[in-house]
């Protein structure tokens, strides 16, 4: 988790990103940042998320973007 | 029961937007507004048109020349009244509420008539008064109605004392007696 | 069949009428499934073929993909015992094989349906500027549409091979889907998650849907009437007289196109989500408010939204993150640093995406190029992000108001001049009249009663000017306030049914339509 | 209780919102329809002569039908005054013959002359010529089935029947050009014929015509022949006498072959068909001085001239009452004598001031 909480913070050093759930509402986090996030999450984690799993939900919030890495992991 | 009634009433409706579909300017092809340009032209159209053949269809129409001058029907007066020169009579005439202005030019071999649209003249006709001019397929009066249709081919439409040829938004008409041509008038046809 | 025209507008009429009174709520969806047809079957019936075609192939192929997924699905847990992990991960990809044929299938055949009768000509052409003898046009007919509901099931069969959509099993139903008559003149491109459950189960009639969607239909008429079939007029003489009309003609254009090309598409796309909303159903809004916009990549979040989204999710997204750019982006980073590294797969995914923007415009060249010059400023902007930076921090600039109007109105004038594109709808001739702005000074003639000779007289320039005040100020209610003022407005019914009336009258009088106002199609004739 | 009596309020708070507000719609519409349409008040007035009929309240033994051959060349005060003749001239400008048939039907829904005349040069046009011509002799009809038919057959391409259905939307870009005029006459018209006599009192000379343009062919077009013999048929049904003439001005060239046809058709009807414009001399017209615009037309002196030949040919004719014997009808007719002599005063003061008129004609258009 912590380490998720790096990748994103280098992409945008000023944003809380424990505790924000509006990540995409709220347009923080654009289509390029996603795809950065993807490879940084693929290279780091050895995990592939699919272009399905690319949609708001998974990406509002740190958390809900560490459960999907986690789904992912197990399969 | 309920369904009997719409179905009705659907091809009620339909029937109506049919009849008002046809009653349209149908030339208005449905057109579609992609993406974010405006503009898509093609999609609803049928078929893509050839650009030459665009070009084409323009605005054809029969020109005659006289001393030089061309003189293309439908074309704007001005010019070619003041490039004919000064050596005509002049007539004109309102047309009943000023809905525009009929104008004569008598020219020694020629007349020349003009129409006005929105404030503009444009040439309305050319007749050909005597055998001292031909038309550019080089019929005159005193031609035969034979050299006519070799000259213009078979495709005139022949009227109770002549024959007209169509070309573009103008037409020729030949008018013959005893087999011969006796008058020659081009005419516009005001769309 | 226009908006404009009066046929469409009876037969809004005609079928809201009957919608409402006579069909029973759960048969609604049937005639909006009868209108829709009968929408393409008196604009040319054999639209219907190419429309049935496509829905067809997008709904067999769904179904096919989700009955093979389920049962492998069943297949695997019936059998859990005898897979290992290693042999389940083989049983799966050797099945998902399957599955991706059935896709590639359903959009090969619909993609094909739209680039033979879209692109051939288009191609043709192409290939004739390079050959002494050139192929001569093949006669195709174009369905209305096409792009759009092509796009539509596209989306759908994608999304049907993710799992994340459920497949529909009633073909009328899909059909409706595909063909849903509002959307197929100017967008906006729904997703079947967004629009199915709408459109199956619209909502019954009530007041407040039914007057909103009223006034937003009233609205989208107004700017589209008032303002843009205006402008269009004075936008054609300055267009296709380039050699009169250079240096400060063009900022004109550029000036008339945007409030011209905003007023259609954004009216267009409020007649269709008002028609929609009377009929008690759903469709995704297309605009927000992108002339506000601060930078490019705002103002593609705002402008076409549907489309912008599409592209996204089923180019860029599968693009970027396919293992083949993932490897890219390894090697990448390994071989040009991390910084440079990390943008290249970014890159050309964005530069695919607005390729494929350009084509989907239109076919012709000053689309693709137009649509590369958006990625070229796109990726400008972003390299140019840690400058920006760098300029806040010194100046901290950012975030006050004159800055944020600065920033929005670069925006505004970058997007416009992009648009030239569109206007001239010639590559060289855009970039000559561009140029002409900074070395043909005339702005001096551009007040000596010039403006006046487009075609538009004095109390044209007035009526477009009020009317795109009043745009103005509807579009900044929204902006500040954070709804729309049609909303604002129904909180006070006398008010709102005043503005109906006034809408109304306001379009009757001052819309350009009818005689005189023929030139209104250049927009779209010009192929 | 308290609940239910606060919902039905409502309800009719929203109803009579709606209510009030389709209303206003509707009578806004109403009103700039009124306010956009032309009014046809001034210079070219032509436009404002067939609604004009519809508030002429005695009974007309005569109907004149055609275009400007019968509206400026014959005098229905002269008519009046010389042989007690009451009759309307239902014509305006450029009138083709299918439109003078249904304005034929239009009048036959109030009253049933005893003669039609319908003067002959408008058999020339097969088709529709022009929209303004269309829109000034169809807009003022009152709506009956005759006004769609009428529509119907005269649309040129590009009109549409809404556009004539609703006036407004073919005039709604006037709110760009609207006069005074426009607004003084939102309501109420002013007169501008005299049953149907449109008067002009200058004088201007008849000029040498050019030549006639020779024809490929002579044949009067089907349509009008048609329209010519349905006029015929309505006339004998209704038990009217139908009378053709050929007015005595010399341009639009009349040429012989259409005068043959014309004349067979009158012979094999056994109907009168008269050229006037070979009893000129009979008539008395003196060119030099009885016509305004170079021949094309008669003023004031001609109409009167020729008005008085042709009621002399329709009162021997005829079994015409006199109506300067019929009180009732006589009082109306004093009431247009009188308008006719103002205007002829009123003109003939700005002949006299200006040598030309400047509130009439050419000079005055406002349109």
């Amino acid at each position: 988790m912590d380490e998720l909480i790096e990748i994103l913070q280098d992409l945008h050093s000023d944003v809380d990103f424990e505790t924000c759930t509006t990540l995409i509402d709220d347009k923080i986090l654009d289509s390029f940042d996603i795809v950065s996030i993807v490879s940084e999450v693929n290279d780091r984690f050895d995990v592939a998320i699919p272009a399905k799993e690319l949609i708001p939900e998974n990406f509002n919030s740190a958390a809900a973007l560490w459960a999907l890495i986690s789904r992912l992991e197990e399969d | 029961m309920n369904k009997k009634i719409v179905s009705v009433l659907l091809m009620a409706s339909m029937a109506f937007t049919a009849v008002a579909c046809s009653s349209g300017d149908e030339d208005t092809a449905p057109v579609v507004l992609s993406g974010g340009q405006a503009t898509d032209a093609v999609e609803g159209s049928n078929g893509a048109q050839d650009p030459a053949e665009v070009a084409e269809s323009g605005s054809d129409a029969y020109v005659f020349t006289y001393n030089g001058t061309q003189i293309r029907m439908n074309a704007p007066a001005d010019d070619i009244i003041a490039a004919l020169g000064d050596g005509y009579t002049y007539f004109e005439a309102p047309s009943c509420a000023f809905e525009g202005m009929d104008k004569v030019y008598t020219y020694n071999s020629i007349v020349v008539r003009s129409y006005t649209r929105d404030g503009a003249d444009y040439i309305a006709a050319v007749e050909l008064k005597d055998d001292t001019v031909a038309t550019a397929e080089g019929i005159r009066i005193g031609s035969t109605e034979d050299e006519v249709r070799a000259a213009y081919g078979e495709d005139g439409v022949a009227g109770t004392s002549g024959i007209e040829y169509t070309l573009g938004d103008s037409f020729i008409s030949f008018i013959f007696e005893n087999g011969k041509v006796v008058a020659i008038t081009y005419t516009a046809i005001v769309g | 069949m226009l908006f404009t025209s009066l046929q469409f507008i009876v037969f809004i009429a005609v079928l809201t009428a009957v919608y409402h009174l006579f069909v029973p709520q759960n048969e609604k969806w049937g005639l909006l499934l009868i209108a829709s047809l009968a929408f393409y079957f008196f604009a040319d019936p054999r639209y219907l073929i190419f429309i049935g075609v496509t829905a067809f192939t997008a709904y067999v192929f769904a179904i096919l993909t989700e009955d093979y997924n389920s049962k492998r699905k069943a297949y695997l847990k019936a059998n859990k015992e005898s897979f290992d992990s290693e042999s389940k991960k083989k049983y799966k990809a050797t099945t998902a094989r399957v599955s991706k044929l059935f896709l590639a299938l359903a959009l090969i055949i619909n993609l094909g349906i739209l680039a033979a009768t879209k692109y051939t000509n288009f191609v043709i052409d192409t290939i004739n500027t390079w050959r002494t003898e050139p192929l001569s046009f093949v006669n195709i007919i174009i369905p209305m549409g096409i792009s759009f509901y092509t796009f539509q099931t596209v989306s759908y069969s994608i999304d049907i091979s993710r799992g994340t959509v459920k497949a529909q099993r009633n073909f009328w139903k899909f059909l409706l889907f595909t063909s849903f008559f509002p959307q197929l003149v100017q967008g906006p491109i729904s997703r079947y998650g967004d629009l199915s459950e709408t459109l199956y189960n619209p909502k019954p009639l009530e007041l407040r849907n039914f007057s909103l969607g009223l006034i937003r239909i009233l609205w989208g008429y107004f700017k589209k009437l008032v303002i843009a079939d205006r402008l269009v007029i004075g936008l054609k003489t300055l267009v296709e007289t380039p050699d009169e009309y250079k240096g400060a003609y063009v900022f004109v254009v550029m000036m008339l196109y945007a409030a011209q090309l905003y007023c259609d598409f954004t009216g267009g796309i409020d007649i269709t989500i008002g028609i929609a909303q009377t009929l008690g159903v759903t469709v995704k809004e297309n605009f927000d408010l992108p002339y506000f916009s601060k930078n490019i990549k705002e103002y593609w979040n705002r402008w076409h939204m549907t489309m912008g989204t599409w592209f996204t999710d089923y180019i860029f997204y599968p693009l970027s993150v396919s293992p083949t750019m993932l490897k890219l982006s390894k090697w990448s980073r390994q071989h040009l640093g991390n910084a440079i590294g990390k943008r290249v797969t970014v890159y050309i995914s964005c530069f695919c995406v607005w390729l494929a923007t350009g084509i989907w415009h239109g076919a012709a060249w000053h689309f693709v190029v137009w649509g590369l010059m958006n990625f070229v400023v796109i990726m400008a902007s972003q390299e140019l992000e840690p400058l920006y930076a760098k300029f806040h921090n010194k100046f901290g600039f950012k975030g006050k108001k004159w800055y944020s109007a600065f920033e929005i109105l670069r925006t505004f004038l970058l997007m416009s001049s992009l648009k030239l594109f569109d206007c001239y709808r010639d590559v060289g001739l855009t970039f000559k009249m561009f140029g002409s702005m900074f070395y043909t000074f005339n702005i001096g003639k551009l007040f000596n009663g010039s403006l006046l000779e487009l075609g538009l007289n004095k109390g044209d320039y007035w009526v477009a000017s009020i009317a795109l005040v009043i745009v103005f100020l509807v579009s900044l209610y929204k902006k500040l306030k954070g709804r729309e003022a049609r909303e604002m407005l129904f909180e006070k019914l006398p008010l709102f049914v005043l503005c109906a009336v006034c809408l109304l009258l306001a379009t009757v009088v001052f819309g350009a339509y009818g005689t005189g106002f023929d030139a209104s199609q250049f927009i779209y004739n010009q192929f | 209780m308290k609940k239910v009596k606060g919902f039905s309020l409502y309800k009719v708070y929203v109803v009579s919102c709606i209510v009030l507000g389709i209303a206003a719609a509707f009578f806004g519409l109403w009103f700039l329809q009124k306010l956009l349409v032309p009014k046809y008040q001034r210079g070219v007035v032509e436009g404002a002569m067939i609604a004009e009929y519809y508030d002429s309240e005695e009974p007309h033994e005569v109907i004149f039908l055609g275009d400007c051959e019968v509206y400026e060349n014959i005098s229905t005060v002269a008519l009046y005054r010389d042989y007690g003749i009451s009759s309307y001239i239902r014509g305006s400008a450029q009138q083709l013959t299918w439109q003078s048939y249904y304005l034929l039907e239009d009048t036959l829904r109030y009253e049933t002359p005893r003669v039609v005349v319908f003067n002959v040069l408008a058999l020339k046009y097969g088709e529709p010529q022009s929209e303004s011509y269309n829109r000034m002799t169809l807009d003022g009809m009152a709506w009956s089935s005759s006004k769609w038919n009428a529509i119907e057959a005269s649309m040129t391409e590009g009109e549409n029947m809404i556009d004539y259905v609703f006036p407004i939307l073919r005039y709604h870009s006037r709110w760009n050009e609207l006069t005074r005029t426009d607004f003084e006459h939102v309501f109420q018209r002013d007169r501008v014929t005299i049953n149907g006599y449109y008067m002009r009192t200058d004088i201007l000379p008849e000029a040498e015509f050019p030549s006639s343009m020779p024809l490929a062919d002579y044949t009067l077009p089907e349509t009008s022949m048609e329209y010519l013999e349905m006029m015929f048929d309505l006339c004998r049904e209704n038990d009217i006498e139908f009378v053709l003439i050929k007015a005595p001005t010399l341009y639009p060239y009349w040429y012989e072959e259409w005068d043959d046809q014309v004349r067979e058709f009158a012979d094999s009807h056994h109907i009168p068909y008269i050229n006037y414009i070979q009893l000129r001399d009979q008539i008395g017209l003196d060119m030099t001085t009885d016509t305004y615009d170079a021949g094309l037309h008669l003023n004031l002196a001609g109409a009167e001239k020729f008005a008085d030949y042709i009621g002399r040919y329709l009162v021997i004719n005829y079994d015409l009452t006199d109506y300067r014997e019929v009180p009732e009808v006589a009082r109306l007719w004093e009431d247009d004598i009188q308008f006719y002599d103002q205007l002829r005063d009123a003109q003939n003061a700005e002949l006299a001031e200006y040598g030309e008129l400047r509130s009439w004609g050419a000079n005055a258009i406002e349109n």
